[in-house]
């Protein structure tokens, strides 16, 4: 009988491969992964990079997560956006975090930004876009603020202010009437909130918060939920149930906490001595 | 009409066996595909076409700005259409899509101004009126599998009222106070909607040139069909004014800092 | 038989048009005892994009039927209003509103006569039968209909639908020892419960949301009178001065 | 009818007030016909944890086979229990190495994860079926049924719910959906956890 | 009481007198159907490795080991270039606990314990009769099944084999 | 398009009024014959209403592939589908029962609907298949029926108003009409039930079951039924199999309406939920409760 490969090698599993294809012709069509249809943004200012993003993952016309994450860490002063197939930008990103740990470990200097471009990069031109993942790059290292999108082929783009998603058509006009070289940062910060902000109200594919990232040659800071335009109002009513509301057959209560009597024999105090 | 248990009621598909001897009961369908989205290709038929059409609510009236270009394909191939035109007295009309379509429209619209003129019993074609008669006749040759492919914006100004509605090729209408076609629709929409949502009392006409200007900009900037050669249309109480062709002013210079595409630095 | 169906000029025509699209949101319709509650959201939208932040999909017929039509937008305005075309035939013929049982039964007629070639649109009428009940008709694509207490249609109608037995019909609950369910809910509960509905809709469906448009359809002497005129918002639209007097409320809803 | 949909079944996760709860209804089916009306897939993976494997019922077994091992080997190595959110992660890439040619499962996880103080919290969390986690502050929702639980879930969950409270929230979530959906229902089953105890209960439902 | 959980059946199609359940060992039976050749193939390779164990370990697999064992070489095979493709019904008598387990397994290795159960088409047809219950003994509620299938299936097959397992292992029976 | 003759020719109100038709408007003949409160049924005396069919080269494949959900589960117009039917004769009438689900996909659309259309007070029609098809046909049908006993001064009988709805359904055979019904009543020849379906099939005979659950239906009908039934007997068979095909076909089930034809016309015998059938004894778990089939040896009890 089989036995099971307790250590198996690292990377992709394609053993339900063939099931998976076998299922196909039987006439199943594949479902879709959660992906997310999305408004990234980032772009340059006098000290650095600032990054966007919304919070919502759908999945197809089902928003999946209301709050959800979508600038991931690779370094301390490098930050990525994820648009696309959202477990792609996910481990994607993690995947070139942890690689980035270890360049750095290695050799003994700061991370650059060109370096995960080029990782990002040379692993998504190896799937050929079959990793679906749509990044915005950005971060600050010796050589300067650096801002660059990665397409799901491995394509790249360096340019002063960046946008990616579903949303990046509309959060692009708003760079496009509003960016200016050598902006400050509240002004950069506020253009990016108005970007992101142009792609929740535009674009059904985005929504709720606007998450936003300053990354300076010093300092990074992140805003998680940085405004949030769409909180849900107050419900009309009390939803609570009457207990007992719910018919049910039959019950099995596991405790934890099993009840012990303690009883003492004799009346001796332990002896501690 | 397939009798199968779980297929019961279903149009029967011919195209395999209807007799189930396949082995295991779960029998291949052959349209696994999503049909629906396959089956539109909106890019098929148009020929000559033009991009967005723009246009706001202001305080005396209506807006519309739309570029000179009629795109053959991806090549530029007319640099002087005019794709706003006036009808009536207090109506225009801007067209994005099939130029050839338009100005079928256009000849149609003559049509039934002339119509309404010669019976002179004292009524003229408004801008709803006309939004409704091009709405009718969209749907209609929609509805014959022949349609006109264009997106059409309406607007005027009629008895204090201004009026802005859009029509397609499907005979899909709406209204709003700031509405665009085409890539507009994605690029410009969120900018005139910013600048214009909830001050359609207020803005003079510079400010609303001045925005229709900035949008244009931002569409020559990010839609490889547009021009940057534009006209501006203002329907006004007093009557319809289609401005000459203006230039837009752009801007490149920030190309000149960026060194290739990824870790080039020279 | 041939002759039976009449099809439209035989002109050669291209294939890859598809002469449907979708425009997303959501109605609704609750009948009451002596009211009936029809509701939509506003937003029109097209793949991503939002078209418009305000397109009404609630149509008032007359002053004791509401029609809400939700799918492709141009069949819907297109199928209401042909509907109101009949109707005002109706009134010039026999001098009054046709009744609604008999609206629906000619919105059935009216749509069926699409069978093979659909409009696309999800009816739901609304209104006061002739015997002073709320009424909701819901109909398919192509005409089958029945009336039920509530229903809801469009993008969301699957996030809706099931809210809507659990509190409208009490479906799976157990009533407390000694009491049981109201069979009609009074107007005071059930417009929190339309106005929570879309909340939650719009808060989990992308398609649904900007602004709601409720309408509600009162019967002669409704005892609901009393708790809508004290309502924020709610407008009177009725067009005649005896029998039944129809109200808009219109709310906003996230525009994300 | 995708592969997702063959088998049938769907599975909710709600957070409450010191407790979570997992629900599940109990089809197992062959596209429209029914097999069986007690087909478990929501299983306990520690005394807090549950994890509820909705989607194709090969796979569910398979994946908790597979989810079971590695969780037995991550205990031998670590000499721990492990905690919600680490039993999340090992999910999710255990999903997402079959990025290509995936599990037809999108697995939904309740369970009390310690704080540092010492106490417990409640944890829930779902991934789609390449292992995208979702972190929910209320709740989560997976299976054929999904659109209609979310519809529910959003009207009746509330913040801060008692254990018997939740009990009835998720109970009504759960039916109400299943009811509204062709390929769910056949009964449910939901457990409750709570700091002490963790209370199973098996719905009475409707059964067509 | 072994009533309707230990029964199973078989469908014949080439061969009127084909034998399509297997006996694994003392005290399981499994009936297969599917594919023509994948069928026969996988229930030897069965039957094989479920003697193998008995030899080697001296004592049979409880029915839901064999079970679970059987589920997960089908749902391998699934994974292979050439997948079986078979559905199994596997009905046992658990010595130990002394009592009976039924269990309906597909081609996709989806596992179910059922009270009752049925593959192919003729299910469409039993499964409605075996929901009414336990009205009568195990066996004559199998023969209103096979009467049914016979009169509404258009390909109905022509004779069953009918194998009961109980505590004194497995029997032929003839209806 | 159009000639420029006739375009530039005619300006009478007539001549514009057809210009304008032909331009917006997409209903042809079809307004007139509505006028006033005969609704679309206005045009009866000149034979069936007439229908719509879409300018393309295949309509059948057109309306395939906007309403087909089963092929297709993206197609965006789901019609809803009706599901478990039967009819029976026995000595005492006929039983027509039948269950409430529409789906649309996996959507359960409604768990009320009426399968069983009243076409007049001696005739019973059954609803599977498309729902919008039956509803409408069998009204349709029911106007006919009424018209054939104003002409003849005497009711219709069973087997000619199949033949007519049989007939009506089998011109547009292969346009995606999708209709199984069974035509139920009480005539001159005693109870009848034909089974009419949108291929053109009509039979006459004494148990019919239809729809994605009806193999279920026929497994508990076949098994119970004989002809001397009381009517009781009867009425319990129809909702146990009703009950039957709701559990095990997704499709089907919520509620049951029974219907039973008698000499006097029909009866409706009432609306059972199949939740309430399922715990007041008609479930599995319900009749097997307390029994095991474990079978321990007897503890040899030597004391």
């Amino acid at each position: 009988m089989a036995t099971p490969n307790v250590y198996r090698s690292p990377g992709f599993d394609f053993t339900n491969e063939i099931r998976n294809s076998f299922l196909v012709e039987k006439g199943l069509p594949l479902p879709k992964a959660t992906s997310t249809g999305t408004t990234i943004v980032g772009c340059l200012f006098k000290d650095g990079i600032v990054l966007g993003a919304d919070t919502r993952a759908t999945e197809g016309p089902i928003v999946a997560d209301k709050n959800c994450e979508k600038i991931h860490y690779i370094t301390e002063s490098i930050r990525c956006c994820g648009a696309g197939t959202a477990a792609d930008t996910e481990f994607t990103t993690a995947l070139i975090s942890s690689n980035m740990e270890l360049h750095a470990l290695q050799t003994g200097r700061k991370p650059r930004v060109v370096t995960a471009m080029t990782m990002l990069k040379q692993m998504l031109f190896r799937y050929q876009g079959n990793i679906g993942a749509a990044l915005v790059l950005g971060g600050v290292d010796s050589t300067g603020p650096h801002l660059f999108t990665i397409h799901p082929h491995g394509s790249t783009d360096k340019l002063p202010y960046v946008t990616m998603g579903s949303g990046s058509l509309a959060a692009m006009a708003v760079f496009e009437s509003g960016w200016k070289p050598n902006m400050e940062r509240e002004d950069a910060l506020n253009l990016v909130k108005a970007a992101i902000a142009a792609g929740i109200f535009n674009d059904l594919g985005s929504g709720s918060n606007i998450d936003a990232c300053i990354i300076t040659a010093s300092h990074t800071e992140m805003l998680r939920n940085v405004e949030m335009p769409n909180e849900r109002v107050q419900k009309e009513k009390d939803y609570k149930f009457r207990r007992g509301t719910t018919a049910w057959k039959k019950e099995d209560v596991r405790k934890f906490v099993v009840d012990e009597q303690l009883t003492l024999i004799g009346g001796d105090e332990m002896d501690t001595s | 009409m397939d009798h199968f248990p779980t297929n019961w009621g279903r149009p029967r598909n011919d195209a395999f066996d209807a007799y189930g001897t396949y082995p295991i009961h779960q029998r291949p369908q052959n349209t696994p595909k999503d049909k629906f989205s396959d089956g539109v290709q909106r890019t098929q038929q148009p020929i000559v076409t033009g991009t967005s059409v723009l246009a706001i609510k202001y305080k005396d009236g209506i807006m519309m700005s739309a570029d000179n270009l009629a795109s053959y394909g991806s090549l530029a191939r007319f640099k002087d259409i005019q794709r706003l035109h006036p009808v009536g007295n207090n109506t225009v009309i801007g067209a994005s899509g099939d130029m050839s379509d338009f100005q079928y429209i256009q000849t149609l619209l003559n049509e039934i101004i002339i119509d309404e003129f010669t019976s002179q019993d004292g009524h003229s074609l408004g801008p709803a009126e006309i939004h409704e008669y091009l709405s009718q006749v969209l749907y209609a040759r929609r509805s014959n599998m022949n349609p006109l492919w264009n997106s059409l914006l309406v607007g005027g100004v009629r008895d204090g009222k201004s009026f802005l509605a859009y029509v397609d090729l499907l005979g899909t209408t709406y209204s709003a106070s700031t509405i665009a076609t085409g890539y507009g629709a994605y690029i410009a929409q969120p900018l005139l909607r910013d600048a214009v949502e909830g001050r359609e009392d207020t803005l003079t006409e510079e400010q609303a040139a001045d925005i229709l200007e900035n949008c244009m900009r931002v569409l020559y900037y990010r839609d490889a069909r547009s021009l940057d050669k534009y006209q501006i249309a203002k329907v006004t109480e007093a009557g319809v004014i289609i401005s000459e062709s203006k230039h837009l002013k752009s801007s490149w210079s920030f190309a000149e800092g960026i060194r290739g595409y990824g870790a080039q630095i020279q | 038989m041939p002759a039976m169906v009449s099809s439209m000029s035989q002109q050669p025509t291209q294939q890859a048009f598809n002469p449907y699209t979708e425009n997303g949101g959501t109605i609704l319709a609750i009948a009451g005892a002596d009211f009936s509650v029809i509701a939509g959201d506003t937003r029109q939208s097209e793949g991503y994009s939002i078209q418009t932040r305000y397109a009404p999909k609630v149509f008032k017929l007359t002053d004791k039927a509401v029609l809400a039509v939700n799918g492709f937008a141009a069949d819907g305005n297109m199928f209401v209003k042909k509907v109101r075309q009949r109707l005002e035939w109706y009134r010039h013929a026999h001098a009054k509103d046709m009744p609604i049982r008999a609206i629906a039964r000619l919105i059935q007629t009216m749509l069926y006569a699409r069978r093979f070639f659909p409009y696309y649109v999800y009816n739901i009428l609304g209104g006061i039968e002739e015997d002073g009940t709320g009424a909701v008709y819901s109909f398919d694509p192509v005409g089958s209909y029945e009336r039920e207490a509530c229903r809801a249609a469009g993008a969301a109608q699957a996030l809706v639908q099931p809210f809507l037995d659990n509190q409208i019909y009490f479906k799976n609950q157990t009533p407390a020892p000694g009491s049981s369910f109201p069979k009609h809910l009074p107007l005071t509960s059930v417009l929190p419960l339309v106005i929570d509905s879309f909340t939650s809709a719009t808060e989990r469906h992308i398609e649904v949301g900007d602004g709601l448009e409720i309408y509600v359809v009162l019967a002669k002497n409704s005892t609901a009178l009393q708790s809508l005129q004290s309502l924020r918002g709610a407008q009177e639209v009725t067009t005649t001065a005896d029998g039944e007097r129809v109200f808009v409320i219109r709310r906003d809803l996230k525009k994300d | 009818m995708s592969i997702m949909d063959h088998n049938g079944g769907s599975v909710i996760a709600m957070v409450g007030k010191d407790c979570v709860a997992i629900a599940s209804d109990l089809r197992l089916g062959n596209q429209a016909l029914g097999i069986s009306s007690n087909f478990q897939r929501i299983f306990p993976v520690t005394d807090r944890i549950y994890l509820g494997l909705p989607g194709l019922a090969t796979d569910v077994a398979t994946l908790h086979e597979r989810l079971r091992f590695r969780l037995n080997m991550y205990t031998i190595k670590e000499e721990r229990e492990i905690e919600p959110e680490t039993f999340a992660h090992l999910v999710s890439s255990t999903l997402y190495e079959h990025r290509f040619g995936p599990y037809f499962i999108e697995p939904v996880m309740a369970g009390m994860s310690k704080t540092p103080s010492g106490g417990l919290k409640p944890f829930i969390a779902a991934t789609d079926l390449i292992g995208c986690l979702n972190f929910a502050k209320d709740f989560v929702v997976a299976g054929t049924a999904s659109s209609k639980l979310y519809g529910v879930a959003e009207g009746l969950w509330e913040p801060d719910l008692e254990p018997e409270d939740l009990f009835e929230t998720i109970s009504q979530t759960l039916m109400n959906a299943v009811d509204r959906d062709a390929f769910s229902g056949w009964g449910g089953i939901v457990h409750v956890i709570t700091k002490d105890k963790v209370i199973t209960r098996t719905l009475k439902a409707r059964m067509d | 009481m072994a009533a309707d959980t230990t029964a199973a059946r078989s469908i014949v199609k080439m061969k009127v007198d084909e034998d399509k359940i297997k006996t694994l060992s003392p005290h399981l039976l499994m009936a297969y159907s599917g594919e023509p050749g994948d069928t026969v193939q996988f229930a030897e390779y069965v039957e094989r490795n479920i003697r193998l164990y008995q030899i080697r370990n001296l004592y049979a697999l409880r029915p839901s080991a064999a079970a679970s064992w059987i589920r997960r070489s089908l749902a391998e095979s699934l994974r292979s270039r050439r997948p079986y493709s078979v559905n199994l019904l596997l009905g046992g008598y658990d010595t130990a606990t002394h009592d009976p387990h039924l269990y309906w397994i597909d081609y996709l290795g989806t596992i179910s314990e059922v009270p009752f159960a049925a593959h192919g088409y003729g299910s469409y047809f039993a499964l409605s009769l075996l929901d009414r219950g336990p009205l009568e003994e195990g066996l004559a509620t199998l023969k209103r099944c096979i009467d049914e299938v016979s009169k509404r299936l258009v390909v109905s097959p022509g004779n069953y084999k009918i194998k009961v397992v109980d505590k004194d292992g497995v029997r032929e029976v003839e209806l | 398009m159009n000639s420029f003759v006739e375009r530039y020719s005619t300006t009478s109100a007539t001549g514009q009024l057809r210009r304008a038709q032909r331009l917006a408007d997409e209903e042809d003949e079809f307004s007139d014959a509505a006028w006033g409160s005969s609704a679309g049924f206005g045009n009866i005396v000149k034979g069936s209403p007439s229908f719509m069919v879409p300018n393309t080269p295949d309509p059948t494949s057109f309306l395939r592939l906007h309403t087909d959900d089963h092929a297709d589960p993206s197609c965006r117009i789901k019609i809803q589908h009706g599901t478990t039917t039967l009819a029976f004769r026995f000595q005492g009438g006929v039983i027509v029962a039948v269950d409430s689900r529409a789906t649309a996909g996996s959507y359960i659309a409604s768990g009320t609907v009426k399968k069983v259309i009243e076409i007049n007070p001696y005739l019973l029609g059954t609803m599977a298949g498309g729902a919008a098809d039956c509803q409408y046909w069998e009204t349709y049908l029911g106007m006919h029926c009424r018209l054939h006993e104003l002409r003849n001064r005497e009711r219709i009988s069973v087997s000619a108003a199949s033949k007519y709805l049989s007939n009506l359904v089998y011109s547009y055979k292969g346009m995606g009409l999708s209709m199984g019904t069974m035509v139920c009543g009480w005539d001159k020849t005693g109870p009848a039930v034909f089974y009419v379906d949108s291929d053109g099939t009509r039979l006459k005979g004494d148990i019919f079951s239809v729809g994605s659950g009806s193999t279920f239906a026929y497994g508990v009908l076949d098994q119970g039924y004989r002809w001397d039934l009381t009517d009781e007997e009867a009425q319990e068979l129809g909702r146990r199999s009703i009950y039957a095909a709701g559990h095990r076909d997704a499709y089907s089930g919520n509620t049951c309406n029974l219907y039973h034809v008698k000499e006097d016309g029909w009866k409706f015998i009432g609306n059972y939920d199949l939740a309430q059938l399922h715990n007041q004894g008609y479930g599995y778990e319900h009749r097997v409760e307390g029994r095991s089939s474990a079978n321990p040896p007897e503890v040899v009890a030597t004391a």
